[in-house]
């Protein structure tokens, strides 16, 4: 089995399974150098996203499902994370258009355009203890991957591994964006959780794409 | 020439307090708070900065003032869901929320065109 | 180190809904509403600003943010009437009264002393 | 009969009656060029003046009746106004100290006094379109008419008449100071609500010292 609309939606219900475990986690990380609600927020925006899923048309494309979970982060959130991940999302359906399957290149097409998105959005960059401290290495990672002939399961774990090992490095980190940016020094030594719940979303695509991949 | 206006803040009672305290002094703007989350919490709501954009802009533009980074972003995300002749009368600027946003309103009470209105609000700083 | 916040608005919205989008960053912090006037209308109270400087200042201190000209007005003449060993711990602030408190009640939250969280009220423009 | 607590007291009920009297007029000013509640703030003030004039002591100086007013004032009003006039009375308490009887010269440096409380509260210069345009023409009249050999009652006059000018005079500005510099050119053929009210309470001075001096 490939990357195809099944696999975006087994990722989606995967992501908000793992935001609703991480809830209390994410919203720890959140009241160290935030305001507490990133668990919240995701959580109340991912579990908006499941009951639409039913409503896909049979025949919807990968960009179709990536639409709905935009539009719907982007309406429910209620935090910066709301129209950061909402823009990435949209920026990744437009960026597998009307492909049924996604193939290395694709697949990590989607990631670099999420990424850019959420760069357009909010203008972050690398360093800056945000989410894209956990992206940029991410689409890196893909990259390198597709360059060695990896299939676009092996993409994606290569990408899950970068993020997870990009959400870590954001702990000496000072925030030059967001709401930690307040903190100053005093931010050092805590992960950023927007960095955290990104790690977790490219785990869940990786895991998704593992069983895809075997089944 | 009626600029509206619409205050985006995190928290519902800033911009609906926001909206009393301009509307003293700009009886006759379409002054729009748009604050909260959909379910009134701290937060900021696309659909609420939607709705408020379509309530405040009668046709001659709107300028919007946010409170914190998050607000702005979500207020972006608002513009760029507008068509394209809508989202050409829509600022928005960075001011300071209240201060920005009372002299935006008297700008607006007087008038001032869309550059105007947007100007009197950067340069805003609180009355003496 | 505790420093307290006053937020002196025109309007009772204002303050309040102030100290609840500053307590979601600032949760130990004395954070107070002086908003509106005694009856509960647009204006400037100077018993409800002198009563929020009371419980804002345990001891180390408080940072007092205005919205407008006449706030300002009211919370100057406020602080006049303080004996002078506390009016020395007191300071006014020339920021803007929302992005300017959200930060200085970071700063109070952080432990950082009347200087510093005066400084970071004066510097904010609402995080990116 | 000379400038005494009697006649501090009947300023002040003289005082509150013509602000009722023009209440609408000056919310009609403030409107214009402002919020539209100076006539509101003042009335509100003064009307919660009077019921403590009764609780004052039989051998209340004139110091003590203008620091009630003052005190009351800055409690009560709610505006700009509030801290301005309440520093204003406040001063001039100060400046008549323990004096029972007021000569030419306390009279005059009761003004002054009244005069440099606002200014040192609002900063207002001369020209600003505020109050100051109908003090400081008021302290400088009183100033020439003590200087001339006028009675206490002339120089009351001399200033009320010189605070009617200045209010008349602050029609063609543009405001620097308070609400109305919001307004920049727009200010222009509108009188300041302030100036109006300096006006009207310098005028009942003068009435009613002018009664009390043929009294
Ligand atoms: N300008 C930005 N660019 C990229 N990511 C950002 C930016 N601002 C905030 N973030 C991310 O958003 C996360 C916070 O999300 P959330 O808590 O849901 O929103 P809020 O800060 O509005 O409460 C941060 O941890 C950070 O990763
Ligand atoms: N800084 C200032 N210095 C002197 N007078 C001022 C100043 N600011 C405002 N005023 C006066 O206060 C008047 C307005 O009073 P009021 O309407 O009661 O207060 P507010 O402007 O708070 O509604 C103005 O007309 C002006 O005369
Ligand atoms: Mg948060
Ligand atoms: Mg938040
Ligand atoms: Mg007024
Ligand atoms: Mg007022």
């Amino acid at each position: 089995m490939s990357l195809n609309t099944d696999w975006v939606l087994n990722w989606v219900r995967a992501s908000a399974a793992v935001i609703a475990e991480n809830r209390v986690e994410l919203i720890r990380l959140d009241r160290e150098i935030g305001d507490g609600d990133h668990g919240e927020n995701m959580d109340r925006g991912f579990s908006a996203v499941l009951p639409k899923l039913d409503d896909l048309a049979d025949d919807a494309l990968p960009a179709d499902v990536l639409k709905l979970v935009a539009t719907t982060l982007i309406s429910t959130v209620g935090g910066a994370s709301g129209p950061l991940y909402g823009t990435a999302y949209l920026k990744a359906a437009g960026a597998v258009a009307d492909l049924g399957e996604l193939d290395g290149a694709a697949v990590t097409g989607l990631l670099r355009a999420a990424r850019d998105g959420i760069v357009l959005r909010g203008k972050a960059e690398t360093g800056d203890k945000t989410m894209i401290d956990a992206w940029s290495p991410a689409v890196d990672a893909a990259d390198a991957a597709l360059a060695g002939g990896s299939s676009p399961a092996q993409i994606l774990q290569a990408a899950a591994d970068a993020a997870a090992a990009g959400a870590e490095a954001t702990e000496p980190l000072v925030a030059r964006k967001g709401r930690a940016s307040y903190l100053g020094e005093r931010a050092i030594g805590h992960r950023d959780p927007g960095a955290q719940s990104t790690s977790l979303l490219l785990r869940a695509a990786a895991d998704v794409a593992g069983t895809a991949a075997t089944a | 020439m009626s600029i509206g206006l619409v205050f985006v803040s995190h928290s519902a009672r800033i911009a609906e307090g926001l909206v009393d305290l301009a509307r003293q002094m700009a009886p006759d703007v379409s002054l729009e708070a748009a604050g909260g989350t959909d379910d009134g919490g701290i937060g900021t709501s696309f659909d609420r900065i939607t709705a408020a954009i379509a309530a405040a802009d009668t046709g001659d533009g709107a300028v919007l003032l946010c409170d914190l980074g998050s607000a702005i972003l979500t207020a972006e995300t608002a513009l760029e869901f507008l068509d394209a002749e809508q989202r050409s009368r829509i600022l928005l600027v960075d001011a300071p929320l209240v201060e920005g946003g009372v002299a935006a309103a008297v700008a607006a009470q007087t008038g001032e065109d869309l550059a105007a209105v947007a100007a009197a609000a950067r340069t805003a700083s609180g009355a003496a």
